[in-house]
C-alpha cells in the first residue's frame, strides 16, 4: 500500500480534529478531539517511520500516548471539577472572562 | 585624573534629591532648605565650571570620558562647549528661584493629612532637584545615547511635577483642576515619549550606521566626528537624512515647534508657576540646544536640505504663537503662547545658520530663560493671591500692589524686547542673522515684535489697571521672599542687556565651531566694512 | 504529497530494504552532571509528592516551601557551576543522546528560569496578605482544589486548614519542563518538555482561592487551547520527521543545509518542500502560542486574569523565558538555512503582535488584563530581536527576557498587595489614588510600568534598545520603526495606570495595600533591583548574554 | 569732555534707578531729586555746549566709545556717543526743556501720591532721549528709541486707573512698534549693505553705495521713515498722539510737543545722507509731511478738547518739520530750527494749557472755558505769546522758522515744489485758524464754567510761581529763539557742518513768501475770531458738517484701524484659537481617539468563548503555513 495513503488519512484525522475542536461545545469532546489529532500525528509519525526506515517515529508514537494520557488525567481533573462547579461541561459557559 | 566637575554639577542635584526625598514626613521645612541649599551648590559649581572654561580653548572642555555600556556603544562621554557650559550655568542659576518661588506650593493643605506617608513637599523639591540633575546631564553629553537617555527620562519626574503639584487655582474647581491637570501631564509625557521614541528608532539607525562603517557602533559624538572627517564614516544622503528628521522630530516636539506646539499651553497652564517655569525655561531649552549640537553637528548636509521647511515652521511658531497669546484669557496660556512664539525665533536663528543668527539663538535661550522666569513667577504670585488665573478676573492690581505690578512689568518688557533688557539683544540677532540670508523671512518674523507688545501690554493693561476690580483690594504686595526671587532676575536681566558681552564671549567661539561643522558661512556685506 | 511516493515497485523495495535495515537501539549514555540543574528540579519535585504523602500535613507547608527554596537554588548553583565550567561557551555540546543541548543559551536562560522560579516561591509561598481563616494564614491558592467553589466541602476543608502545598511541587515540575524546553536539541524531547511544564500549570492555573470559578475557566481555557496547541506542534514535528528522516535538530539541519548523507528515502522526501515548510509552520505556531504572539495570544489575557495572581506572574515570566528559548533554537539551529523562508512570516507576526498587543491594551480596564496584553506587546518587540538572525540578536534576545521577567514577576507580586474585601482589587478604577495612600507600593509599581513603557534608566529601556539594535543591524529598520510606534502607544496605557494612581483622589472605600510578609517583600525588592541594575549598569549581563550567545550544533 | 557726554545720559538715569528703586522713602524728597538731575544734565549740556562754540566749526564733533556691547562675529555693537552741533542742539533742548518741566511738575503733580514715581519716569524719559540723540550708531539710537517710547507709555498711562489712559498708553506703545519694526528693518538692511550701522560708516557711504544698491537705500529710507512716522505722528502712524494726551499735561509738553515727538525728525536730518542718495524715499518723506501738515491742521479745528486741539497742532507742526527734512540740504536746518522753536512755544502752550486746567479742576472741554483772561494773567500772557508764536507773527519765532520751510518747500522746484508750498501756506492759514479759536475759546468771550462731575464749582486762578516760572522762560524761548537763530543765519551756519545745507532757487522771491504768509495768517484768525470771537460759542458743541465730524473723529482713521485691524486682528486671533484647539490639537487628539476606537473594536475580538479563540489560532496557522509556502512560491 502507498505510504502516502497513511498520510493523507493522518491530515485528514487531524482536520477532523481541529474542526470538532471548533465545532463541539462540549470540553469532554472537544478534548477527544484534541486526542484525535495526537493521534493522527501518530499516525503520521508511523508512516514516516516506516518510510525512512528508522525506529524514532515509532517511539515518538509512544511517547506521544504516553502524554496524551497524561494530558487526560490533567484535562479531566480540570474539566470535571469545573463541571461540578457549573453542572455544565460546556465550554461556551465558561465565559466570565472577555474583552 | 582631575577632579571630575562636570559629574560633580550633575552629582550634586541627584544626591539631592535622595537627600531631600529621604527627609521625614514632618519635616517639612528642612526638606525645602536641604533641597535649596543643594540646588545653590549646583550653582556654585556651574560658575566655577563657567570661570574654568576657556573660550579661546578647545572646542569641548572638562571632558570626561568613560565607557559606560560598551555593547551599545554607550560612553559616558561628558564635555562642554561655550554653549553647554552657559546653558548649565542657567540651569543652575534658575533652579534655586523656581524653588524658592514654590517654597510654599507643595505645602499639604490645611488640615491633617490623611495619607500620613504622602510627603508631597520632600517629593516636589526632590523631583525639582532630579529634572536639574538630568538637564545637567543632557546638556553636558557628548554622547548621543547618554544625551538620548537623559533626555527622555526627565519626562518621568518633570511629569510628576506637571501632573501630581499643578494648579489650585483653576476656574473649573477642584475636581476640574484634578482632571485638567493629569490630562496636561500626560499629554505631556505623551507628546514628548513620542517625541523621544521616534529619536530613538535614529539613535538606532545611527548605530546601525556606525557599526556598518566603523566596526564598532559607537555613539561619542567625538568619535563620529573625527571618523567622518578622516574619511572613515559617512552616512548616505537618505540615511541622513532619516536620521536627521528623527531626532529633529523629538527636538522639535520639545522645544516646541509649530504645529507640536501644542502640549506647552496644556502643561504650562494646569503646572504650578516654578513648574512652568522649569518646562519653558530649563527643559525645554534641551529641544533648542540639542538642535543646535546634534542635528547640525552629526548631519550638517540634512540640516540644509530640511532648512526651508524649518525656517518657514519657525515663522509660523512666532507669528502664530503670538497671535493665540493674544486670544487667551489665562495668564499662564498667553505666556505659555508667547513662549511658543519665542521658542520659534530661537529656531529661526539656529537654522539661519549666520554668526549672529546662531549667537543669538544662544543667547536668547539664556535670556528667555530668565525673562520667562521673571514674567511667569511674578504671575504665579498673582495668581495664588486671587486664586484664579482668568484674565478677567483681575484690574487694577497695580493700584494695591504697586511693585508686584512693576516687577510684572519689567518681566513683560523683557519678553517684548525692550532695549536694555537682555532679551532685545538676542532677539535682534536672530533676526539680523536671520535677515542677512532670508531677508524676507526676517521681515516677517520682525511682525512678531509687535505682536509680542500687544499680547504683554493687553495683559498688563486688563490685570494691572483701570480701577480695582473685586477680589483685588485686599492684594498683599510682594514678601521678601518674593523679591528675593524676583530682584536678582531683574538684575540679570538688565546686565545681559546692557553687558551681555561676557556669555557672548563663551558662545562665540562654539557658535564658529558649529557653523564649521554646516559648511556655512556669513553672507557678506554688499559693500566691504571700511577698515 | 510528495508525487514521489507514488512511484510504484521501486518504492516498494526501498519500503522494505529499509525496514529490514532498522537501528538497534543503542545503549543510552547520558552525562548525569551537565544535566544536574534538571535532574536536581526534577527530583526535589519528586521529594516534593513524597512529602504530600508522608509529612504531617500542619508541617507540610514548611517543608514544601524549603524544599523548593533549597531544590531550586541547588539547580541554580549547578548551572553556574557548569557555566564557570565553561559549558556555556567552549565546552558547550550536546548531552543524553543528543536531546538535550547544553551549551550558552541553554544555560542563560536556565539560570534566568531559575532565579525567576525561586523569586515565584517566594510569592506562591506569601501568607500575610489575605485574612486569615479560622485562625489560620492562608496563601492564594485553594483549600482544597477538587472541592465545589462554596460548597460544604470546601467550607470544610478550609475549617479543617487544609492548603494546597502540592502547587509547591507542581511548580517544581513546571520548572523542570522549563529547564529541558529553550535545551531540547530534538524535536520529540521538545514536545515532551512542553507538555511536562504545561500540564503543571494547567493545573495550578485552576488553583485560585479567590474567584474561583474565573480560575477554574482560567485553567479550562488554557488546557484546551494548550493541547490544541501542542496537536499543532505535534503535527508540525511529524512533518518535519517525514522531510528528515530525524527528530534531532543537527540530523534536520543537516538535511535542509544539504549535507547529510542522502538516503535514497530522504532524497525522495527531501524533494518535497512542503513537508518542510508545513512543518516548519506549524511548529513555529505552537511555539509562538506559548509565547503568546499574535494571533495566537488570545488565551493570555484570560489565562493572566483568572490564575492565581502569584502563578500569573511566574507563568509569565518563566514560560516566555522558556518559549522564546526555544523558539529561538529552533531558528537558529535548525532553520538558519529557511531563514528567508520564515522571516517574512516572522515579520508579519512581530508587527501583528507589537500593535495589536498594544493598541488592545489601551482599552482595559483590569490590572492583570492589562498586563497581559503587556506582555503580547513584548512578545513582539522580542521576536524583532529574534528575527535578526545573527549572533547579537541572540544575546539581544537572552538579555531582554531576563529583564523582562523580572520585572513582570515584581509587577504581578505588586499586583496581590492590592486588596479590598473580595480579595486582589485588580479593576483599574480602585487604583486610583494608591499614590497617596501608599506611596512606596505606587512608586514600586510605577518602576516596573516605566520599565516596561522602556524609559531611559531601566531594564526595560536596555532591552528594548538591545533587541531593537539587533534587528536593525539585521535589516529590519522598519520593524524597529513600527516598534518604536506601538512603544509609544503602550506607553500611553501605562502612563494611565501611573495617573491614576498617583494623580487621581483615592476613593473612600478603595481598597488598601496588605502589608506583605518578607517573602513577597523580598520578591518585590528582587524585581526592583534587577530592574534597576539592568537599567543602570547592564554591561556585566549584556556580555554574560553576549557570551552566552552561541548555540551548539 | 567726552566723559561728560556719559554723564549727561547718566544723571537722569542715576535719578530715574533711585527713585522708582529707592521705595517710599523718596516719596518727600523725590520730586527734588528728579529736577536735580535734570537740571544736572542740563548743566553738563551747557558745559559741553560752551565747549563746543569754543572750537573750530568743523571740528567741533567729540566721539566718546564706552564699551562693546554685542561682541558677535561680524555684528560689534558698539556703546559710543557721537556729540556733534545737531546732537548738542537735541541736548539743549532736552535738558532745557526738560528741567523746565521738572521744575512746572513739582506743582502740577503736587497732590498726587505717586509723584516720586512720575519725576522717576520723566528722569527715565530724559536719559533714554539723551541716549537717542548721542547714539553713535543706529542700534544705539534704536534703544533710546524704545527707551523713550517706554518712557511715553509709562508717562501716557500714569494716572493707570483711568482705562481710557491705560488704553492711550498701550496704543502709543503698539503704533510705535510698528514704526520700529521699520527702523529695525532699517538697520538690518544697514547691516547687510554695509556690514555695519555705525553713523561713521553708513553714512558717508551712503551715497556711493547708492550707485550699485539703489535699491536697498531706498528700503532704508522708507523704513527710516516708517519710524519717524510710528513716533512722529506722521500719517499713517499718528493716530495715538491724540489718545495720547491722556497723560498728564507736563507729559503732554515735554514728551507729546517738545522733544520726543521730534525724534522722528532727528531720525531723518541725522539720516540726511542716506535720503539725498535715494531720491524717492525723500519724496516719500514729503508727501507725509505735507498730508499730516493738514491733517493735524484739520483735526486741530475740529477738537473742544484743549489738550487734543494742541495735539492736532503738534502733529501739523511735525508735519512742517518732516516735510522740510524731505527737502534734503534745504530743507534740514530748518526743519531742527522748527523743531527748536516748536519746543519753546509748543511746550509753552502746554504748559499754559495745563496751568488753565488746573485752575479749572481739570477739565479740558474748551466749551466750558471762557474769559479766563482775568483770572490767570500770567497764563493768559504766556499762553498768548505762544499763540503768536505758532502762528508766524511777524518777530516771533514761529515766524522765522516756518516761512523757511515754505520758502524751502518752493525751492524745491518744480511742480513738486507749488504743491509743497501750497499745502504749507495752507497750513498756515488752517493753524492761524485752529489756533485763534483756542485763544478765543478759552480766554475771550462769557464764563461757561460748570461743576465738574462731584459738584464742585471752579475757581480759577493762578498757578503757583513753580508753575508759572517756567512758563515765562518757555515764552521768552517763543518770542526771541527765532530771531536770535536768523540773525546772521546763526542756526544755519551752526548746523552746517553737520547737516549740509543749500540755497535752494525758489521760483517765489522771499517777499513773496512773507507776504503770502501773512495773508493766509489773516484770514485764518480773521474766520477764526468770527466764528468764535464775534459769536458767543456753545456750550455743547453743534452737529456740525460731515467734514467737522469726520475731523472731531479725526478724520476716521481711527475708525479705520479699529474695524480692519482691532477687529480683523481680533477675528483672527479668535479663529486661530479655535484651529488650535480643534484642527492642531484636534489632528492629535483624533489620532489618539482613534487608537482607542480601534482597540475597542480589537477588543470584542477577545469574546470569552474558547472556541472562538480556537478559530484564531486555526486561522491564524493557515496564514502562518500559506505565507511560508507562498514566500517559496515567489
Amino acid at each position: 500500500m502507498n505510504p502516502a495513503n497513511y498520510l493523507y488519512l493522518a491530515a485528514l484525522l487531524f482536520t477532523i480534529g481541529a474542526a470538532g475542536v471548533l465545532i463541539r461545545r462540549n470540553a469532554i469532546v472537544v478534548f477527544m478531539c484534541v486526542e484525535l489529532m495526537l493521534n493522527a500525528c501518530n499516525l503520521a509519525f508511523v508512516t514516516f517511520s516506516r518510510l525512512h526506515g528508522n525506529l524514532d517515529g515509532q517511539v515518538i508514537a509512544f511517547f506521544t500516548m504516553v502524554v496524551a494520557a497524561a494530558e487526560v488525567v490533567v484535562g479531566l481533573a480540570i474539566i470535571v471539577s469545573i463541571y461540578r462547579t457549573r453542572h455544565s461541561a460546556s465550554v461556551d459557559d465558561a465565559n466570565l472572562m472577555k474583552l | 585624573m582631575s577632579f571630575p566637575l562636570l559629574t560633580a554639577t550633575a552629582a550634586l542635584p541627584a544626591v539631592g534629591a535622595i537627600a531631600t526625598a529621604a527627609v521625614p514626613a514632618a519635616r517639612r521645612v528642612a526638606a525645602k532648605y536641604t533641597a535649596l541649599a543643594f540646588s545653590l551648590g549646583t550653582l556654585v559649581l556651574a560658575i566655577i565650571a563657567m570661570v574654568r572654561f576657556d573660550p579661546g580653548g578647545a572646542r569641548y572642555q572638562l571632558t570626561e570620558s568613560h565607557t559606560w555600556v560598551k555593547n551599545f556603544g554607550l560612553h559616558y562621554d561628558l564635555g562642554v562647549d561655550g554653549i553647554a557650559v552657559v546653558m548649565v550655568a542657567l540651569t543652575a542659576l534658575l533652579i534655586p528661584f523656581v524653588m524658592l518661588a514654590g517654597w510654599h506650593d507643595a505645602d499639604p493643605l490645611e488640615g491633617p493629612d490623611p495619607n500620613r506617608r504622602w510627603r508631597p513637599t520632600q517629593g516636589f523639591f526632590a523631583l525639582i532637584l532630579l529634572v536639574e540633575a538630568m538637564v545637567v546631564l543632557s546638556f553636558e553629553a557628548t554622547d548621543v545615547f547618554l544625551f538620548y537617555i537623559f533626555f527622555e527620562a526627565m519626562l518621568i519626574p518633570m511629569y510628576f511635577l506637571i501632573g501630581g503639584f499643578g494648579d489650585r487655582a483653576h476656574p473649573g474647581g477642584e475636581e476640574e483642576a484634578a482632571r485638567q491637570r493629569s490630562y496636561a501631564a500626560v499629554k505631556f509625557l505623551l507628546y514628548n515619549l513620542v517625541g523621544g521614541l521616534i529619536m530613538l528608532a535614529a539613535i538606532i539607525g545611527l548605530y546601525a550606521a556606525t557599526a556598518r562603517q566603523l566596526g564598532t557602533g559607537t555613539f561619542s559624538l567625538q568619535q563620529i566626528l573625527d571618523a567622518r572627517a578622516s574619511g572613515q564614516f559617512k552616512l548616505g544622503t537618505d540615511t541622513e537624512r532619516w536620521l536627521f528628521l528623527g531626532f529633529f522630530f523629538a527636538f522639535a516636539v520639545k522645544a516646541p515647534l509649530w504645529p507640536l506646539h501644542t502640549w506647552l499651553p496644556n502643561a504650562m497652564g494646569e503646572a504650578t508657576s516654578p513648574v512652568a517655569v522649569l518646562i519653558t525655561a530649563v527643559v525645554d531649552k534641551v529641544g533648542t540646544f540639542a538642535m543646535l549640537r546634534f542635528c547640525l553637528q552629526l548631519f550638517p548636509e540634512a540640516s540644509k536640505w530640511a532648512t526651508p521647511v524649518i525656517l518657514v515652521l519657525a515663522l509660523i511658531s512666532i507669528i502664530y504663537g503670538a497671535l493665540l497669546a493674544v486670544g487667551q484669557r489665562d495668564i499662564k496660556r498667553l505666556i505659555a503662547y508667547a513662549s511658543v512664539s519665542h521658542f520659534g525665533f530661537i529656531i529661526l536663528g539656529i537654522f539661519a545658520m549666520t554668526s549672529q543668527g546662531e549667537s543669538g539663538a544662544t543667547l536668547y535661550m539664556v535670556n528667555h530663560g530668565i525673562s520667562t522666569a521673571a514674567l511667569m513667577l511674578v504671575a504665579g504670585f498673582l495668581i495664588t493671591r486671587r486664586g484664579s488665573r482668568i484674565i478677567a478676573d483681575f484690574g487694577g492690581v497695580q493700584k494695591v500692589a504697586p511693585v508686584l505690578a512693576g516687577t510684572f512689568m519689567i518681566g513683560g518688557l523683557a519678553t517684548l524686547s525692550l532695549p536694555g533688557l537682555a532679551p532685545f539683544v538676542s532677539e535682534f540677532l536672530v533676526l539680523v542673522g536671520t535677515f542677512s540670508r532670508y531677508p524676507v523671512l526676517g521681515i516677517i518674523a520682525t511682525l512678531g515684535i509687535v505682536l509680542a507688545a500687544l499680547y504683554v501690554l493687553v495683559l498688563y493693561q486688563r490685570t494691572m489697571t483701570g480701577p480695582v476690580k473685586a477680589g483685588i483690594e485686599g492684594m498683599a504686595d510682594l514678601k521678601v521672599r518674593e523679591v528675593v526671587v524676583v530682584a536678582p532676575l531683574i538684575a540679570l536681566l538688565l546686565f545681559l542687556g546692557v553687558y551681555p558681552k561676557p556669555v557672548a564671549d563663551i558662545v562665540n567661539p562654539s557658535v564658529k565651531h558649529t557653523l564649521s561643522d554646516v559648511h556655512k558661512t556669513d553672507p557678506k556685506p554688499a559693500l566691504e566694512a571700511k577698515k | 504529497m510528495s508525487a514521489a511516493l507514488h512511484t510504484g515497485p521501486a518504492v516498494h523495495s526501498m519500503w522494505t530494504s529499509a525496514a529490514s535495515t532498522t537501528d538497534r537501539f543503542p545503549t543510552p549514555h547520558i552525562e548525569y552532571a551537565q544535566l544536574s540543574p534538571v535532574l536536581i528540579v526534577f527530583g526535589v519535585a519528586m521529594v516534593g509528592v513524597l512529602a504530600e504523602a508522608f509529612v504531617p500535613r500542619r508541617s507540610r507547608y514548611t517543608a514544601q516551601v524549603v524544599l523548593a527554596i533549597v531544590g531550586l537554588a541547588a539547580a541554580f548553583a549547578a548551572v553556574v557551576a557548569l557555566a564557570e565550567k565553561g559549558y556555556g561557551t567552549t565546552k558547550a555540546h550536546i548531552a543524553a543522546m543528543g536531546a538535550v543541548a547544553v551549551d550558552g543559551p541553554a544555560l542563560f536562560l536556565q539560570g534566568t528560569i531559575l532565579l525567576v522560579a525561586l523569586v515565584a516561591v517566594f510569592t506562591f509561598a506569601e501568607r500575610r496578605l489575605d485574612p486569615m481563616a479560622h485562625g489560620q494564614h492562608v496563601d492564594s491558592f485553594a483549600a482544597q482544589g477538587s472541592a465545589v467553589p462554596g460548597g460544604d466541602q470546601e467550607k470544610a476543608a478550609v475549617r479543617a486548614g487544609f492548603t494546597t502545598t502540592e502547587v509547591f511541587p507542581l511548580l517544581l515540575f513546571a520548572v523542570g519542563g522549563m529547564l529541558i524546553f529553550p535545551a531540547a536539541n530534538d524535536l520529540l524531547t521538545l514536545f515532551v518538555a512542553l507538555e511536562v511544564f504545561s500540564l503543571p500549570l494547567y493545573i495550578l492555573c485552576a488553583l485560585a482561592r479567590r474567584n474561583r470559578l474565573m480560575s477554574q475557566e482560567a485553567a479550562v481555557k488554557y488546557f484546551l487551547l494548550g493541547a490544541f496547541s501542542s496537536a499543532f506542534l505535534l503535527f508540525g514535528i511529524a512533518l518535519l520527521y517525514g522531510y528528515a528522516g530525524s527528530v534531532s535538530y543537527s540530523g534536520i539541519s543537516s538535511v535542509i543545509d544539504g549535507t547529510a548523507k542522502i538516503t535514497p528515502a530522504l532524497a525522495d522526501t527531501t524533494g518535497n518542500d512542503a513537508l518542510l515548510l508545513i512543518g516548519i509552520a506549524m511548529v513555529t505556531v505552537g511555539l509562538l502560542f506559548k509565547v503568546g504572539a499574535v494571533p495566537f495570544h488570545m488565551w493570555t489575557p484570560d489565562v493572566y486574569q483568572g490564575a492565581p495572581t502569584p502563578v500569573t506572574g511566574f507563568m509569565a515570566a518563566a514560560t516566555k523565558v522558556a518559549a522564546f528559548g526555544a523558539l529561538l533554537r529552533l531558528l537558529y539551529v535548525v532553520l538558519p538555512g529557511m531563514r528567508w523562508d520564515w522571516r517574512p512570516v516572522m515579520w508579519g507576526v512581530a508587527i501583528a503582535t507589537m500593535i495589536a498587543g498594544a493598541v488592545i491594551a489601551v482599552t482595559q480596564t483590569d490590572v492583570k488584563r492589562l498586563l497581559a496584553y503587556s506582555s503580547v506587546a513584548h512578545a513582539g518587540f522580542i521576536l524583532a530581536g529574534v528575527i535578526a538572525t545573527d549572533k547579537d540578536g541572540v544575546s539581544s534576545v537572552l538579555f531582554y527576557l531576563a529583564a523582562y521577567s523580572f520585572v513582570t514577576l515584581g509587577a504581578f507580586a505588586v499586583v496581590t498587595l492590592v486588596r479590598d474585601a473580595g480579595g486582589e482589587a485588580t479593576h483599574l478604577s480602585r487604583w486610583a489614588g494608591l499614590g497617596r495612600r501608599s506611596p512606596l507600593v505606587a512608586a514600586v509599581f510605577a518602576v516596573f510600568l516605566l520599565a516596561f513603557a522602556g524609559i531611559p534608566l531601566t531594564s526595560g529601556f536596555a532591552g528594548k534598545f538591545a533587541v531593537f539594535k539587533a534587528a536593525a543591524q539585521g535589516g529590519a529598520m522598519p520593524l524597529v520603526i513600527v516598534g518604536v510606534i506601538s512603544s509609544a502607544i503602550a506607553a500611553f496605557f501605562y502612563i494611565r495606570v501611573i495617573v491614576l494612581m498617583f494623580f487621581s483622589e483615592p476613593k473612600a472605600d478603595g481598597p488598601s495595600v496588605a502589608v506583605p510578609s518578607p517573602l513577597t517583600s523580598t520578591a518585590i525588592a528582587v524585581g526592583v533591583a534587577v530592574t534597576l541594575v539592568l537599567g543602570l549598569a547592564p554591561q556585566y549581563f549584556l556580555d554574560l548574554a553576549d557570551k552566552a550567545g552561541v548555540f551548539v550544533r | 569732555m567726552e566723559t561728560l557726554i556719559g554723564l549727561l545720559v547718566a544723571a537722569p538715569l542715576l535719578g530715574a534707578g533711585v527713585l522708582l528703586t529707592g521705595g517710599r522713602r523718596f516719596d518727600r524728597t523725590g520730586h527734588l531729586l528728579g529736577t536735580l538731575f535734570a537740571l544736572l544734565s542740563f548743566v553738563f549740556g551747557m558745559v559741553l555746549f560752551v565747549n563746543m562754540l569754543g572750537k573750530n566749526a568743523d571740528d567741533r564733533a567729540l566721539h566718546s566709545h564706552l564699551f562693546t556691547w554685542v561682541p558677535v562675529e561680524g555684528f560689534q555693537a558698539q556703546v559710543g556717543f557721537q556729540l556733534d552741533q545737531l546732537s548738542m542742539t537735541f541736548v539743549l533742548l532736552i535738558t532745557g526743556v526738560g528741567t523746565l518741566i521738572h521744575i512746572y511738575s513739582i506743582g502740577y503733580m503736587e497732590h498726587d501720591e505717586r509723584r516720586r514715581r512720575f519725576f522717576g519716569y520723566l528722569n527715565l524719559f530724559l536719559a533714554a532721549m539723551l541716549l537717542l540723540v548721542l547714539a553713535d550708531n543706529y542700534l544705539l539710537l534704536y534703544a533710546g528709541w524704545e527707551g523713550v517710547g517706554l518712557a511715553s507709555y509709562l508717562l501716557i498711562g500714569f494716572w493707570q486707573h483711568k482705562p481710557s489712559a491705560a488704553t492711550a498708553a498701550k496704543k502709543a506703545f503698539l503704533v510705535n512698534r510698528v514704526g520700529d519694526m521699520g527702523l529695525s528693518i532699517g538697520i538690518m538692511l544697514m547691516f547687510t549693505t554695509f556690514g555695519s550701522f555705525a553713523f561713521s560708516n553708513v553714512l558717508p557711504r551712503a551715497a556711493q553705495a547708492a550707485g550699485t544698491q539703489h535699491a536697498t537705500i531706498t528700503g532704508i529710507g522708507f523704513m527710516l521713515l516708517l519710524a519717524a512716522c510710528g513716533k512722529s505722528a506722521q500719517v499713517p502712524l499718528q493716530s495715538w498722539l491724540g489718545d495720547a494726551m491722556e497723560g498728564p499735561t507736563p507729559v503732554s509738553a515735554l514728551i507729546h510737543a517738545a522733544t520726543m515727538v521730534t525724534a522722528g525728525v532727528y531720525l531723518i536730518v541725522r539720516s540726511g545722507a542716506i535720503f539725498n542718495a535715494a531720491p524717492d524715499a525723500q519724496t516719500a518723506v514729503v508727501t507725509v509731511g505735507a498730508v499730516t501738515l493738514l491733517f493735524g491742521a484739520i483735526v486741530g479745528c475740529a477738537k473742544d478738547d484743549i489738550k487734543k486741539a494742541l495735539a492736532g497742532s503738534t502733529m501739523s507742526q511735525i508735519g512742517y518739520m518732516i516735510m522740510a527734512a524731505g527737502l534734503g540740504p534745504i530743507g534740514y536746518v530748518f526743519a531742527i530750527m522748527h523743531l527748536v522753536t516748536h519746543g519753546f512755544f509748543k511746550a509753552g502752550l502746554f504748559l499754559g494749557a495745563g496751568s488753565v486746567m488746573h485752575g479749572m479742576n481739570d477739565e479740558v472741554d474748551m466749551r466750558r472755558y471762557g474769559g479766563l483772561r482775568k483770572f490767570m494773567p500770567i497764563t493768559f500772557v504766556t499762553f498768548g505769546l505762544g499763540y503768536l508764536a505758532i502762528i508766524g507773527f511777524p518777530g516771533l519765532s514761529g515766524f522765522f522758522s516756518k516761512d523757511k520751510i515754505i520758502e524751502a518747500a518752493y525751492a524745491k522746484g518744480g511742480t513738486e515744489g507749488w504743491i509743497l508750498g501750497s499745502a504749507a501756506l495752507l497750513g498756515a492759514a488752517i493753524t492761524a485758524f485752529y489756533m485763534t479759536r483756542v485763544m478765543l475759546m478759552t480766554f475771550f468771550g462769557e464764563k461757561r464754567w460748570v461743576p465738574d462731575a462731584e459738584g464742585h464749582e471752579p475757581h480759577p486762578h493762578e498757578s503757583p510761581k513753580s508753575m508759572t516760572v517756567p512758563m515765562i522762560i518757555l515764552a521768552f524761548g517763543s518770542v526771541f529763539a527765532g530771531g536770535l537763530f536768523s540773525i546772521n543765519s546763526s542756526f544755519v551756519k551752526w548746523l552746517e557742518p553737520v547737516t549740509g545745507h543749500s540755497e535752494g532757487n525758489s521760483p517765489v522771491s522771499t517777499g513773496t513768501v512773507t507776504a503770502a504768509t501773512m495773508v493766509c495768517l489773516v484770514i485764518g484768525v480773521g474766520i477764526a475770531w468770527l466764528m468764535y470771537g464775534r459769536r458767543s460759542v456753545p456750550a455743547v458743541a453743534p452737529r456740525g458738517s460731515l467734514v467737522t465730524r469726520a475731523a472731531r473723529r479725526d478724520l476716521l482713521q481711527d475708525d479705520f484701524n479699529h474695524v480692519v485691524l482691532v477687529r480683523g486682528g481680533e477675528h483672527l486671533t479668535r479663529s486661530l484659537v479655535y484651529l488650535d484647539h480643534s484642527l492642531v490639537d484636534g489632528v492629535v487628539n483624533g489620532s489618539a481617539a482613534s487608537v482607542g476606537g480601534l482597540s475597542g473594536r480589537l477588543r470584542r475580538l477577545q469574546n470569552g468563548y474558547v472556541r472562538s479563540y480556537a478559530v484564531s489560532m486555526l486561522g491564524g496557522t493557515a496564514v502562518v503555513v500559506a505565507a511560508t509556502l507562498l514566500m517559496r512560491a515567489v
